[in-house]
């Protein structure tokens, strides 16, 4: 009746409509926030997992230390774990410096939407260490919670993120309009996405202008990044690379591949109804990979199959993309080297300029892959054309590398044996974060430029 | 119009009477439940994979117009067995060529369908409202009719022999 | 009853039970038969269909005259079309030659088991235009007809074609035990799969002992093939290489794909359920691209789909598809060139061997992805996975290749261009015939050796 309807419009949960703390949606709602400390957990699967782990241990991506070799993810990278963690491994992670600004905590804290409603644009380059994480701190923000997706006082669905509002415009879609089904996919769009920091303001930014396949986002930022000023993420330490660094692009990943082109959502399968507490129902609110919990977010759909089925068809889809990223990053391991040679060996610059572009790219190809976290499944032919371009490009890079070498006559087998030393070495080191040191030596010398001056 | 009538198989004029019977004369409740009824759906052959794969199923102990009749009332649940009734009479007859080639539930189906689900599932459904998505079924593909893979258990054996040769003049 | 079961039991076609001409069947089937003749109907698709085109169109695969240089497959190659079609065009097609083998006939007429009973094993090397197709016309077969895939008798379906049996019996299974599921492929698979002449017999063998993929076939050939003393299908005209030449594998790739992974059969796809003659239903035997029957194809499962969307994304992995296939010959093609000057620069003999492997393995992996034809949607993963070792080691070949054409001070700029005019020179020509003469010229001189002295 209309009274009945009346009720619903005005009921609330009572809480402050700019309410951010975790606690204080527990006795609200025991069960999700019970559900929400499961995140707590850590459990590895074949592939992924919770478990806090170096991403350079063997049986993940053990050359990254020289993939990244000049830049922070080169020192520590992590598997990524629950969002119950965030603000933890934001704040202890050492690719944090004194200069790291606040943009850092956007996808770590629930402080984050009134940071920004206080300080306006000013925000995103504060100071992490000296301003903004005391800010969060004294506020008694959460790690990634409820009022991050849901509006405290009607539980709403909601963006909280500036920058997925925007990112969406360019492509034309109004995130205020969106279904209920979209918003199952948007909500995690805030975070699981590939940003730079524009450099203006050090505002994250999603480049997705052009489209959302790896080579529209490379297209944007030659172009729009170029334009405002962005070149690079990090000058490479061996071959000296105007480098981009890609992150985490799930939802871009997932939106072109089968999954995402049939309107199954990111929550269908990370966030399955599930039974608790004896007999209640709620919607799962643990994060974390599906193949632990199979029953509930596959096998609704796939009723037909069994869970034996999906593991194995997962592992199958995996384990061929797992092999040709291990292919790809160690063709453009190679490749770094080759450039690095030619710099010492004083080639003509542009030919070491055009082997640096195709470096670059090719590396971009791989690293939007690897930095994805479903080791392909969101996107099995995506991400594996993606991962053939990389090979092609950093085949080209070496190719040049080659002409030029042999030029000078440079002995490339030796040059070969070297680099396979290198690799040894980075492998074979037990210390994580001593790995990236043994990339560089006598014959390699760093690349990346000194320092520029104090103002 | 007899003519082509008796040129059709008996089970469909059996059929024809039926529906004839409901729409024309007050119905009892024993044809009314016939007619609710599996065996009477799958009395057309273009119901067999429906029949069969729901036959297969969780749902085979509930009958076809539980799902796809509106049980909000009396009336409505006559109109509707009614009309749909007679677009699937007219089809099966006069109308075979626009048969479609694949049978789609239509929207109005869908939303009986749906409230159904709803109605007997009440108690699943009420913390959370699994409304996600359009329809129940968008996630639960496979209820009742196995639509990821539309294969009954025979596809799973070998074939008994000489059975391709049964089915010559089409099935 | 008794009687009706038994009835059924010996009920039968009455027709002779080694029957082979279609039009046997027309009076009995006239449904069956009805439909059988649409398959003379040549309508296209945006990247298959079944109109007799030459493969080496430019909207299909333009340098297959460069890369199949000094095979048959250089002079004429066509777009696959109907069933109907099969006998006729095996004996116009001018890979066929005075030294053809029986073999040849073996997936293009009802004849053959007829043949293979009487001949035994004489049938596969017997000589084609002398002995085998004649013997075949003179009994009036049929292209690719019932008696292939059913028991005249009983309608039964069969396999009449032993090397499928042999071959399935190497991956441990008997065809005898089938499911009605699996016969719904096995019966295509007698025909739409790689195979070898077993070089003792000419004898159509399916190198499957070691698995379905790529790798799997590679490695039989490199070591069952070998010591049965089969080592190539050609030697490559631009090259040299010992070649590898692949054949339609869409058994093998559906089985390592989706659809294969979840049990749905060729049938389901290219002889989906239809309604003729007013009302009755039949399996359709009008076998083409399920792209012209969407509704009966994909729309019994794909229900919640539309007709739109099912043609949208099919386009959309095959465009992907389509674009890496086509960088992938493009490299293969300059690897092959790179190899001719080293050949003409009489480098050492050791280096061409090495850069002749990766080519020899290049070419086969985007070979046995071309030659699949459903421009990769039968496995959207798999075939790209294929791709990019194909883009892999043709680089390797051609990274071998300017290593010592810069140690001999060739021009490796030049020979860039020369490659690129005969490209250009391919590419331009429009008679398909003569499309391969244009890959040889004065710099880069045919490799075929002389035929052998007559005994
Ligand atoms: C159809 C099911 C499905 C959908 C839809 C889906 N994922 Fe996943 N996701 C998976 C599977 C399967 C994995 C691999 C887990 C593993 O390897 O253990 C995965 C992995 C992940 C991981 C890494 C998990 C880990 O264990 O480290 C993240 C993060 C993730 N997905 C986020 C998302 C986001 C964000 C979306 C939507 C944009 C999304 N997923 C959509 C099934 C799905
Ligand atoms: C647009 C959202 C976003 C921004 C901005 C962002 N992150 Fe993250 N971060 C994520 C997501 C999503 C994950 C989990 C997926 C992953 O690890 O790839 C993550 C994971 C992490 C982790 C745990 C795993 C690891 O990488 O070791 C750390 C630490 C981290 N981020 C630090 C940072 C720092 C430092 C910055 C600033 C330079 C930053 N993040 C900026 C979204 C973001
Ligand atoms: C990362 C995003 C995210 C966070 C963080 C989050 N939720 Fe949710 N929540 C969702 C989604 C998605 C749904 C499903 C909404 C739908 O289907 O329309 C949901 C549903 C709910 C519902 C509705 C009932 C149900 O089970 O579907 C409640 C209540 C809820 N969440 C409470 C919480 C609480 C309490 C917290 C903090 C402990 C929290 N949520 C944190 C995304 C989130
Ligand atoms: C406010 C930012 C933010 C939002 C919103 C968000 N995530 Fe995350 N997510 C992260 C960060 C950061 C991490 C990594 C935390 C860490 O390792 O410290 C992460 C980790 C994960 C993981 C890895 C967990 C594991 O077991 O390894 C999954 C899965 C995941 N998120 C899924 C989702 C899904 C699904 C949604 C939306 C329903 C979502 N996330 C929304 C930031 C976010
Ligand atoms: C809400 C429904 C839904 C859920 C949940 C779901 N899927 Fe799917 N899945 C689909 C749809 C739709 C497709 C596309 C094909 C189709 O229409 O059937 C698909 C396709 C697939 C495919 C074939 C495409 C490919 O990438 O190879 C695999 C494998 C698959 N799903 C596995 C999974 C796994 C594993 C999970 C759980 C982690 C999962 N699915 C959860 C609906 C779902
Ligand atoms: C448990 C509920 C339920 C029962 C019982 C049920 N159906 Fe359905 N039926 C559905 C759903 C759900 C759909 C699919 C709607 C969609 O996917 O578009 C459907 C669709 C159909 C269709 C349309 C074709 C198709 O497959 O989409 C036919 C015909 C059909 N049902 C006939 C029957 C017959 C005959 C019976 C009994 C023998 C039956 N149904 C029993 C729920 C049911
Ligand atoms: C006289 C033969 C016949 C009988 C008996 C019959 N059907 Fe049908 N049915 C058809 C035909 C013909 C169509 C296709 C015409 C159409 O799409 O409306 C059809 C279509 C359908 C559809 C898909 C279209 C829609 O209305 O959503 C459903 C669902 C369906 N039938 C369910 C049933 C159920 C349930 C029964 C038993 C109560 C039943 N049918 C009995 C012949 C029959
Ligand atoms: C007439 C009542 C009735 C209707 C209508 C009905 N169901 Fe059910 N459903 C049942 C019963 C009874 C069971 C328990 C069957 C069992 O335990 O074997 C069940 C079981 C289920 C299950 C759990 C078993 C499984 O198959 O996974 C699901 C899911 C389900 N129903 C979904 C649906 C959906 C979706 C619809 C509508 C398309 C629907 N039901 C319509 C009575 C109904
Ligand atoms: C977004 C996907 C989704 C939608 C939409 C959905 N469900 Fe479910 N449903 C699930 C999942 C996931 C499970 C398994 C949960 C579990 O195992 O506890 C489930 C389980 C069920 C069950 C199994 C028995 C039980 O109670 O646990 C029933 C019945 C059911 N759903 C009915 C429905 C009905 C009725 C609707 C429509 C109102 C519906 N579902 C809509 C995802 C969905
Ligand atoms: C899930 C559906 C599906 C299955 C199963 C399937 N195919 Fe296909 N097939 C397709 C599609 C779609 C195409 C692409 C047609 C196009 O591009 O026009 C195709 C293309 C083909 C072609 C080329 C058609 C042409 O137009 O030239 C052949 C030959 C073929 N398939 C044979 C097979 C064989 C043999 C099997 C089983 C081993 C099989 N297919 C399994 C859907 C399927
Ligand atoms: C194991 C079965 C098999 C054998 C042996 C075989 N073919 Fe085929 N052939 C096929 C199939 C399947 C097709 C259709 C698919 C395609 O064209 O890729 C085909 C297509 C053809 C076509 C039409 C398209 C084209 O290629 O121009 C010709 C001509 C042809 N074959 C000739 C031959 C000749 C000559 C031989 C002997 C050297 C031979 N075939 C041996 C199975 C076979
Ligand atoms: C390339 C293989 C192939 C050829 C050639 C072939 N058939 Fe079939 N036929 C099949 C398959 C597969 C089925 C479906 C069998 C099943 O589902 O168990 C079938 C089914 C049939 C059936 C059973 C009724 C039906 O519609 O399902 C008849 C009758 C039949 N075919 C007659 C013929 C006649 C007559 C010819 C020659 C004009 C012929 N077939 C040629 C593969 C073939
Ligand atoms: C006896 C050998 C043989 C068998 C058995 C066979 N095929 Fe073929 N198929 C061929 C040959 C040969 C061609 C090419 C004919 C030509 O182009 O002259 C062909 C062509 C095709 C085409 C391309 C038609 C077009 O429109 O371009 C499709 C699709 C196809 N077959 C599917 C199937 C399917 C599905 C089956 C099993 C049900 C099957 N074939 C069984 C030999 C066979
Ligand atoms: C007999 C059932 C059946 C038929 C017929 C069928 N499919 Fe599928 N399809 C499936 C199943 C099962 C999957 C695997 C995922 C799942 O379980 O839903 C799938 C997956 C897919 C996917 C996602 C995987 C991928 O390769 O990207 C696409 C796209 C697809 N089908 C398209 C088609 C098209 C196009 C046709 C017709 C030419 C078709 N299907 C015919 C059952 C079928
Ligand atoms: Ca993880
Ligand atoms: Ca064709």
């Amino acid at each position: 009746g209309q009274t009945e309807e009346a009720s619903k419009q005005s009921k609330s949960t009572g809480l402050a409509k700019d309410e951010y703390r975790n606690e204080a949606f527990k006795d609200l709602f025991p069960l999700h926030y019970e559900s929400y400390m499961k995140n707590k957990k850590e459990e590895d699967t074949k592939y992924n997992g919770s478990v806090k782990r170096s991403k350079f241990e063997h049986d993940k991506e053990p050359y990254l230390p020289i993939l990244f070799n000049g830049f922070g993810f080169a020192t520590e990278y992590n598997e990524d774990r629950g969002h119950v963690y965030a603000a933890e491994d934001v704040r202890n992670i050492k690719r944090i410096t004194d200069k790291s600004v606040g943009s850092c905590l956007t996808c770590k804290s629930t402080a984050v939407p009134k940071l920004i409603e206080e300080m306006g644009d000013d925000y995103w380059g504060a100071n992490f260490n000296q301003v903004v994480w005391p800010k969060a701190e004294a506020m008694g923000h959460s790690p990634i919670g409820c009022s991050d997706c849901h509006d405290p006082q009607t539980m709403d669905l909601r963006i909280t993120r500036p920058s997925f509002i925007e990112a969406m415009k360019t492509r034309g879609v109004d995130v205020t309009k969106a279904t209920k089904n979209e918003m199952r996919s948007y909500v995690c769009a805030q975070c699981h996405v590939e940003y730079y920091f524009e450099p203006s303001k050090s505002k994250v930014t999603f480049p997705w202008a052009k489209g959302f396949k790896p080579e529209e986002m490379y297209a944007y930022y030659e172009e729009i990044g170029k334009q405002q000023g962005f070149e690079k993420d990090w000058i490479h330490n061996v071959s000296g690379t105007p480098m981009l660094k890609a992150q985490h692009p799930e939802f871009e990943t997932w939106i072109e591949g089968p999954h995402g082109k049939a309107g199954v959502s990111c929550s269908d399968c990370h966030m399955p109804y599930e039974r608790v507490n004896g007999k209640k129902k709620i919607t799962s609110h643990y994060w974390t990979s599906p193949l632990k919990t199979i029953e509930q977010s596959c096998l609704t759909c796939h009723a037909d199959k069994s869970e034996q089925w999906i593991k194995t068809r997962v592992d199958e889809i995996q384990t061929t993309h797992m092999e040709m990223l291990h292919k790809a990053e160690e063709v453009s391991v190679f490749a770094h080297y080759y450039v690095n040679k030619m710099i010492t060996a004083k080639v003509d610059e542009v030919k070491i300029k055009a082997a640096q572009e195709h470096i670059r790219k090719g590396q971009w190809y791989w690293d939007i892959v690897a930095a994805e976290n479903s080791a392909g499944f969101h996107n099995p032919q995506g991400t594996m054309a993606t991962l053939s371009k990389s090979i092609e490009e950093s085949n080209q890079a070496i190719l040049i590398a080659t002409e030029e070498l042999m030029k000078k006559g440079i002995d490339v087998d030796k040059l070969k044996k070297e680099i396979e030393e290198r690799m040894k070495a980075v492998y074979n080191e037990a210390d994580p974060f001593k790995k990236k040191d043994h990339a560089i030596t006598d014959s390699f010398p760093g690349q990346t430029p000194p320092p520029p001056a104090k103002k | 119009m007899w003519k082509k009538l008796f040129s059709l198989d008996k089970k469909v004029l059996v059929v024809v009477f039926l529906f004839v019977g409901i729409v024309g004369t007050v119905a009892t409740a024993e044809t009314l439940s016939y007619t609710d009824s599996p065996e009477f759906c799958s009395n057309c052959h273009i119901m067999n994979e429906a029949h069969d794969s729901f036959a297969a199923s969780t749902h085979a102990n509930v009958a076809c117009n539980d799902c796809h009749l509106p049980h909000d009332s009396a009336v409505n649940k006559l109109v509707f067995k009614a009309k749909a009734g007679m677009t699937h009479v007219y089809f099966n007859t006069l109308g075979s060529e626009k048969i479609p080639k694949v049978l789609h539930a239509t929207t109005a189906s869908k939303d009986v369908i749906n409230k159904n689900c709803i109605s007997c599932h009440e108690a699943t459904i009420q913390n959370v409202s699994h409304d996600a998505k359009e329809n129940c079924f968008d996630c639960h593909r496979d209820v009742p009719h196995g639509k990821a893979t539309f294969k009954t258990k025979e596809f799973y054996e070998p074939l008994p022999s000489r059975t391709l040769l049964n089915r010559k003049g089409g099935f």
